[in-house]
């Protein structure tokens, strides 16, 4: 192999006490795709933040086509032909589409931006790879789908020669990810060198031609792609194999609708309809999942359902038969997508963070005992294995996988018929998810009628009993769980099946 | 895997926390100080000791505790809003308010002993309570933010009790803007020999400890310290996030209207127009809470500090002859190399 | 303990000293200026020594009074309505200490308490007779740093002057107010430039740290002021007609002296008969005082019989303070 | 009363330009996600400094020289302090006017040997544009400052909305961590828009001190820098509502002049611009919430 594009040589960084990198040796060569894969916490972002400048490493370095370099920021990173997409949004909500992507390496005519070139120039980029993006659209008004393009196209666009991708496909459908390795494919044919990391095995199989495994900071396995298999790369990452799938049980639904919705329409601020005459029921006992390519619906149908959002609202939402209550139903245990946002609030506590809607339960004359709510809290940890210094820890300090933990202890616990649940394992790697689906089909079984909103049709076929697609507001399908991805993914396009 | 700490424990680290800010920020201040001291051919040796002097002996202590009062009471008005996430800058008007309907009511009704000091007071807290309480539907239904809101409506305010003051409640014959002095029943007890130290310090006191018991160990303490970190976070956990804003300006400018009322109430017993205002409670209330960096525990200690600087500093210009602008100086540098140290610490723990 | 048998002014007198106090920093105070350059000329004629506590609010107006007892002097000097509650009750519970309050009195004044007050609105009365013979529009105006009740002593009177000698005049008070009333001259000159929009062309200037904006005004708009309490004539040359003057300096000296003489207590009003009040341009030095109604010699004999008429009785000028 | 009056409108924008210039400086601190509320500590420092110089010189451009230069130094006290060293900049402004209150009292008395009020037959202010041949109505009595603050409006608009460096700007303030990831250089965008506040802070102290009056008084930014933190919240960022806000405030107070003469108490007048500040905010929240709702 000739010299490699970009080069880590034996990394190590800490944070506090917990050691991210440990004497890491990573190479990519011009023209591959290297996929980087590992539980929660493992180090990828880590490294591959290092590998960018954004990070510095404690002990190591990096070579650039052979010469070490100095990375003190991203600009270094930038300066050196690095590009990252990062799995948390970069993105300036502010700026349109084109200012985002060019931002950094701006066309300049006259002592001003010269917004037509940009605009010129990333419609040529989004034409030339298929990531659609209209150049001036403000970012902050976007779907998370096109937030991701514009992400990828910022990359491109500054030509980065050697391309880092951390989770690029956790907000994708699957039809978008498809598109995306393509579009990687294309890249690397000209000899760029990709670094992608994952937590989607499917997706390593599929588009890399190397995998790198990282397990506790240290690297585990190296597998050339095609000599490997998900088995082994499981192993690797988590030290065990991954327990074979049960044999799905169905469930037995009963009784009369927990949650029944009725022709429900909902109009956005601007007047323009969201949803649109959606009318289905979730019975105790099963899951109902909810699938639709980003925008189509979901966030109005799960914001009224939980009671949290209401203007122009007409038709019916009841629980056990009675009408949500407006602001946040109590009678609904409710895990959102957005786990700093709304979740939780990052800089309190564990244990205030798991006492959200039960304050006034555990409140006794003379206030909250801090005793009791520290005592809930120890014992939930435990139960869910949630994994933390103490309950007493602000919850950033939770890595992703353990907050979601967290928020899932705290929703599954509130002992509501009702549970709505969205993309519930975003970002969280095998084992956690594993165990996120147990505790989910636990609910269920225990008599939870569960709403399921998942991006990701795998998960979806899991653990659903029927599936729901939205498309442009309405409710065009429902598929038993033995619907294919494909039939799925036609239907949620609009191409009925 | 869990590992709980025992609660002396996190006590102890609290306290030594706290306690390993402030040392290094007096003591860097009080190194520039004295830097400046010496800069502008001020003894420290005289000036440091006329400070103190100035602060707690010779009596002067019934005068720190004095301003005491009124700035922790003024802290609490900034602080409790703070914690739900609303900027309360509109102390000035609160306090007005409150002092002018104080006034207004002990005047106007002869009330027997005990309701004479009781009901002005209560009285003073709602219309406080009132003002700032106007800042709440500004904010949550208009977007105005409250830092502008309550600072908007604070001028006008201050204006009304002064028109009130110079007008309908003047004392006649008088040079300057006040209102006549309140009747006896009225008057604040005094705790002390010169009576400036009333019966506010233990109520203002008192109010301090259910507050912070309230914010650590309430249900509404709790509601809204996460609405203060983060608002959607409490709308999805089933909290009134508009309703509680409301409460939590409300409440501050009650303690704002409070403050006002306790100072008309205490001598000179009368509504003066610009008394409320002109020592600047507010403003020291609002950077003692900032100081204080959303440790509530350290809200009284910061208060303290403040005072006896701002006392202690006019005694310093009585007996060493140095200007008290020298403790504005010092005031300003702790506050600046507490807020540097503040975050030089957080990094340094990461 | 300077009380017991009085001495007088025995050879073996314990040194004396006098403690003033004012109830705002005294800053450039031309009136507070004036007080503290009283007290320091009576220290100096008695061999006193002399010390100054400039207060901040009224809290601590009372913090320095405490400290003033405390440290007995021969009289402790308090200026302006802003220590009557404080007088009420202090010299009452220390009855062995000399008091003087400057300006005021305290309404239930004791034994141990001089007071010394000035009839203002005579002087106001003379400056607004000079306005009046000097102004050509008619309209003339006054900026004052906040509306008090003592305030207008210089405001009423001021314009009863103007109309006593031409009676279409028409005056108008402007107050600077907003957040700092005392000390903001850009205000105060804003004020003055909305009279002299307006068409006065004579504004009286009794706002403290903003007089100076006020003359600035009149300079840039071709109007005449008038300054207050000492000669502010040679702040602005050319712009300030003349001043009305309160002699605080005078009194206050000569008060100090009576009671370091053992003559204790009682109440001194100063007004133009007995010189404590009055106007430039009744001083023999007119001429070099800067003020421009020097050459106006027709005004100054005005002036001068109007005085007279005062003194006489012939003319009396109501004040505003007494409803 | 006519407000239509030529001179009614000068003394409007005598009034507001002080508030403008320093408006502006936190409004770039604003974009560039720096919350800057030592403007009223700074534009006290830039009078104070601004009128030592000119006395000092005798020359009142020397004096906005040393004005711009002298408050740039102090705001590299917030700069360090709170982009450098990552202190929260409210806590570390609210120290900083303190501390401008309390150096300027006690350097007055140092420098001019008593506190209050500072003027001096030599102390020289800024020309008019009328003394500089420039007579034209409602600008000729305004110093040359003003019509730099009304075109600083014009060139931060442009800066902001249409540059390189602007767009960054923008960029910092919208999202740090995205602007770090770009490679931008955070740190130093900050700082210098800090910087560019401060000199702005050193222009506003110096028309205040030298072309709205000339001379100094303790305290006399009497609360304007606070009206700039206002304007700049009501201002949404753009240059334009700022300059719209500011000078609603000034025409405000303006008016409350007016309104005194016409023997309306003081109190009313002073609580003139505030109301109407209030008025103006929510009629334009109530109309901003209408429009969508009218469109279904
Ligand atoms: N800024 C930081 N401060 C403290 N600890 C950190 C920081 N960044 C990462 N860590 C810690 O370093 C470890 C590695 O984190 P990293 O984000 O690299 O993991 P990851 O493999 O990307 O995980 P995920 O799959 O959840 O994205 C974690 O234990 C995390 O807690
Ligand atoms: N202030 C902090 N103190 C301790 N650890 C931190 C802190 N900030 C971040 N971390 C750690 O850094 C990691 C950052 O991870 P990252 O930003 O990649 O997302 P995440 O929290 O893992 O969420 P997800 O991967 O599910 O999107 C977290 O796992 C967390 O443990
Ligand atoms: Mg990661
Ligand atoms: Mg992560």
């Amino acid at each position: 192999m000739s010299v490699p594009a970009a080069e880590l040589v034996g990394v190590s960084k800490r944070f506090g006490p917990v050691l991210a990198n440990d004497g890491i040796d990573l190479a990519v060569a011009r023209g591959e795709v290297h996929a980087v894969v590992g539980e929660n916490g493992a180090g990828k972002s880590t490294l591959m933040s290092i590998l960018y400048g954004l990070h510095r490493p404690d002990s190591g370095h990096v070579l650039r086509a052979g010469e070490r370099i100095r990375l003190r920021s991203p600009a270094d990173g930038i300066r050196h032909g690095l590009g990252m997409v990062h799995q948390r949004f970069r993105l300036f909500p502010g700026l349109t589409v084109a200012e985002n992507i060019v931002i950094g390496a701006e066309p300049v005519a006259r002592g001003r931006v010269d917004q037509e070139t940009a605009h010129r120039a990333v419609a040529d980029l989004s034409a030339k790879y298929g990531l659609r993006a209209d150049p001036a659209a403000q970012v902050g008004g976007l779907p998370v789908g096109v937030r991701q393009r514009v992400e990828i196209l910022r990359a491109l666009y500054r030509q980065a020669e050697v391309l880092i991708l951390d989770e690029p496909t956790a907000v994708l459908t699957p039809a978008e990810a498809g598109r995306l390795f393509e579009v990687l494919r294309t890249v690397a044919a000209t000899g760029v060198a990709i670094l992608l990391v994952t937590h989607k095995l499917t997706e390593v199989l599929a588009a890399s031609d190397r995998v790198t495994v990282l397990r506790q900071g240290r690297v585990t396995g190296r597998f050339a792609t095609a000599d490997t298999s998900a088995d082994e790369l499981v192993h690797a990452m988590i030290g065990r194999s991954l327990a074979a799938p049960e044999p799905r049980r169905r469930s037995k639904p009963d009784g009369d609708p927990a949650l029944a919705v009725r022709d429900l329409t909902v109009h956005d601020a601007d007047g323009v309809p969201r949803l649109s005459g959606v009318s289905f029921a979730v019975r105790p006992g099963e899951i109902v999942g909810i699938a639709g390519v980003a925008g189509s619906g979901q966030r109005e149908l799960l914001d009224t359902v939980t009671g949290l959002r209401s203007p122009g609202r007409t038709g019916q939402v009841l629980l056990d038969g009675a009408p949500v209550v407006q602001g946040r139903d109590p009678r609904v245990a409710y895990v959102p997508e957005d786990r700093h946002g709304r979740a939780t609030a990052p800089e309190m506590s564990l244990a205030e963070n798991l006492l959200m809607g039960e304050q006034h339960r555990l409140a006794t004359r003379f206030g909250l005992p801090r005793k009791t709510v520290r005592a809930r809290a120890e014992q939930l940890t435990e139960r869910f294995a949630i994994s933390a210094a103490s309950v007493d820890v602000p919850i950033t300090a939770l890595s992703g996988g353990n907050a979601q933990k967290a928020v899932l202890a705290r929703e599954l616990t509130r002992q509501s018929r009702v549970i709505v649940v969205e993309e519930p394992t975003q970002g969280v790697d095998v084992g956690v998810r594993e165990r996120v689906h147990a505790l989910l089909v636990a609910a269920r079984d225990q008599g939870g009628a569960i709403l399921l909103q998942s991006s990701e049709l795998s998960e979806l076929r899991e653990l659903s009993d029927r599936v729901l697609v939205l498309f442009e507001g309405r409710l065009v399908a429902e598929f038993d769980a033995d619907a294919t991805e494909e039939r799925l993914g036609q239907a949620m396009t609009g191409v009925l099946p | 895997m869990t590992r709980s700490l025992n609660e002396p424990r996190v006590l102890d680290l609290a306290r030594r926390a706290a306690l390993s800010a402030a040392v290094p920020a007096i003591g860097g201040a009080l190194a520039l100080t004295t830097l400046v001291m010496l800069a502008v051919g001020v003894n420290p040796a005289d000036a440091y000791p006329a400070l103190i002097r100035g602060a707690v002996a010779d009596g002067n202590l019934e005068y720190t505790i004095a301003a005491f009062v009124p700035t922790l009471g003024m802290a609490l008005a900034f602080a409790l809003p703070l914690r739900a996430g609303e900027f309360n800058l509109g102390g000035d008007g609160q306090m007005a308010a409150g002092g002018i309907a104080a006034a207004a009511l002990a005047l106007a009704v002869p009330l027997p002993p005990v309701l004479a000091v009781v009901l002005p007071l209560l009285v003073a807290a709602l219309a406080g309570g009132l003002v700032a309480a106007l800042a709440a539907p500004l904010s949550t239904r208009l977007r105005v933010p409250a830092i502008v809101g309550t600072l908007l409506i604070s001028a006008p305010a201050v204006s009304l009790a002064s028109y009130l003051v110079r007008f309908p409640l003047a004392e006649q014959g008088s040079g300057i803007a006040q209102t006549p002095v309140l009747p006896d029943a009225a008057h604040l007890p005094a705790l002390g020999g010169s009576g400036y130290v009333t019966l506010g310090l233990p109520l203002v006191v008192a109010l301090t400890g259910i507050w912070l018991y309230a914010d650590g160990r309430t249900v509404l303490g709790y509601e809204m310290r996460a609405r203060g970190h983060n608002p959607e976070f409490a709308r999805y956990g089933g909290v009134h996030v508009d309703r509680l804003a409301g409460y939590a300006l409300a409440g501050g400018g009650a303690f704002a209207g409070l403050v006002g009322g306790l100072i008309v109430l205490g001598p000179p017993y009368r509504f003066v127009d610009g008394a409320l205002t002109a020592p600047g409670y507010t403003f020291t209330a609002v950077a003692a809470v900032l100081l204080a960096a959303s440790r509530p525990l350290a809200v009284p200690v910061a208060v303290a500090l403040l005072t006896v600087l701002q006392v202690g500093g006019q005694g310093m210009e009585r007996e060493a002859g140095v200007p008290s602008q020298l403790t504005q100086i010092v005031q300003g540098l702790i506050i600046v190399i507490v807020a540097v140290l503040a975050t030089v610490r957080r990094r340094a723990a990461e | 303990a300077c009380g017991g048998g009085e001495t007088g002014a025995a050879p073996a007198a314990p040194e004396k000293s006098i403690i003033l106090i004012t109830p705002n920093p005294v800053g450039s105070n031309s009136f507070l200026q004036l007080g503290v350059k009283g007290a320091e000329a009576a220290a100096k004629e008695l061999g006193a020594s002399f010390k100054l506590y400039e207060s901040k609010d009224p809290t601590s107006i009372a913090q320095n009074v405490d400290a003033a007892v405390r440290a007995k002097p021969t009289v402790i000097v308090g200026i302006s309505f802003s220590f009557d509650d404080v007088f009420n009750t202090v010299p009452k519970q220390h009855p062995d200490q000399q008091f003087l309050q400057v300006d005021s009195c305290a309404k239930e004044q004791a034994a141990n308490l001089a007071c010394v007050s000035f009839k203002e609105h005579e002087a106001a009365y003379l400056a607004g007779v000079e306005a009046g013979l000097l102004t050509k529009s008619g309209q003339i105006g006054v900026v004052a740093a906040l509306d008090t009740p003592f305030v207008h002593r210089w405001i009423e009177p001021f314009f009863a002057g103007a109309t006593s000698v031409r009676a279409d005049v028409t005056g108008t008070p402007l107050y600077v107010g907003g957040a700092n009333p005392f000390s903001d001259p850009a205000r105060a000159k804003s004020q003055a430039q909305t009279l002299t929009g307006r068409g006065a062309d004579i504004v009286a200037a009794a706002a403290s740290a903003g007089n100076q904006g006020v003359f600035e005004a009149a300079a840039s708009s071709g109007a005449k002021a008038f300054g207050v309490d000492i000669n502010q004539c040679g702040q602005s040359a050319g712009n300030v007609i003349d001043n009305v003057l309160k002699h605080v300096d005078v009194a206050e000296s000569a008060a100090i002296k009576e009671i370091a003489a053992g003559k204790t207590g009682g109440v001194k009003i100063y007004g133009l008969a007995e010189g404590g009040v009055g106007v430039n341009a009744l001083d023999a030095e007119v001429a070099s005082s800067g003020c421009t109604v020097a050459a106006s010699p027709d005004v100054i004999a005005k002036v001068k019989q109007v005085r007279d008429d005062i003194v006489a009785g012939k003319i009396t000028v109501a004040d505003p303070l007494q409803g | 009363m006519n407000i239509f009056e030529l001179s009614f409108l000068s003394g409007v924008l005598t009034a507001t330009a002080p508030v403008l210039l320093a408006a502006l400086g936190g409004l770039i601190c604003q974009v560039a996600g720096v919350f800057n509320i030592a403007l009223e500590g700074q534009l006290l420092w830039g009078a104070f400094t601004a009128v030592v110089v000119s006395d000092v010189t005798g020359s009142a451009w020397t004096g906005v020289a040393g004005a711009i230069a002298a408050t740039v130094l102090f705001s590299g006290m917030l700069s360090a302090a709170s982009v450098g060293l990552r202190a929260d900049p409210i806590v570390v402004a609210v120290g900083l006017n303190l501390l401008a209150l309390g150096l300027t009292g006690f350097l007055m008395r140092r420098i001019f040997g008593s506190g209050g009020t500072y003027s001096s037959p030599e102390l020289a202010g800024l020309p008019t544009l009328a003394e500089l041949g420039l007579d034209v109505p409602v600008l000729g009595p305004q110093s040359p400052l003003v019509p730099l603050a009304l075109a600083l409006v014009v060139a931060a608009a442009w800066w902001l909305g249409r540059t390189r460096s602007g767009l960054r700007v923008r960029a910092v303030g919208q999202h740090r961590e995205a602007a770090e990831a770009a490679g931008l250089r955070v740190g130093a965008y900050r700082h210098g828009v800090v910087l560019v506040a401060g000199a702005l802070c050193g222009l506003a102290g110096a028309q205040l001190a030298l072309g709205n009056v000339t001379l100094f008084s303790e305290g006399m930014s009497a609360g304007r820098g606070w009206i700039a933190v206002v304007a700049v919240m009501l201002s949404g960022v753009l240059p334009y509502r700022l300059l719209l806000a500011c000078l609603l405030f000034g025409f405000a107070e303006a008016v409350g002049f007016r309104l005194q003469g016409a023997r309306l108490p003081q109190q009313a007048a002073d609580a003139a611009p505030y109301v109407i500040t209030l008025f103006a905010l929510v009629l334009a929240a109530v109309a901003a919430r209408r429009r969508p709702k009218e469109a279904s």
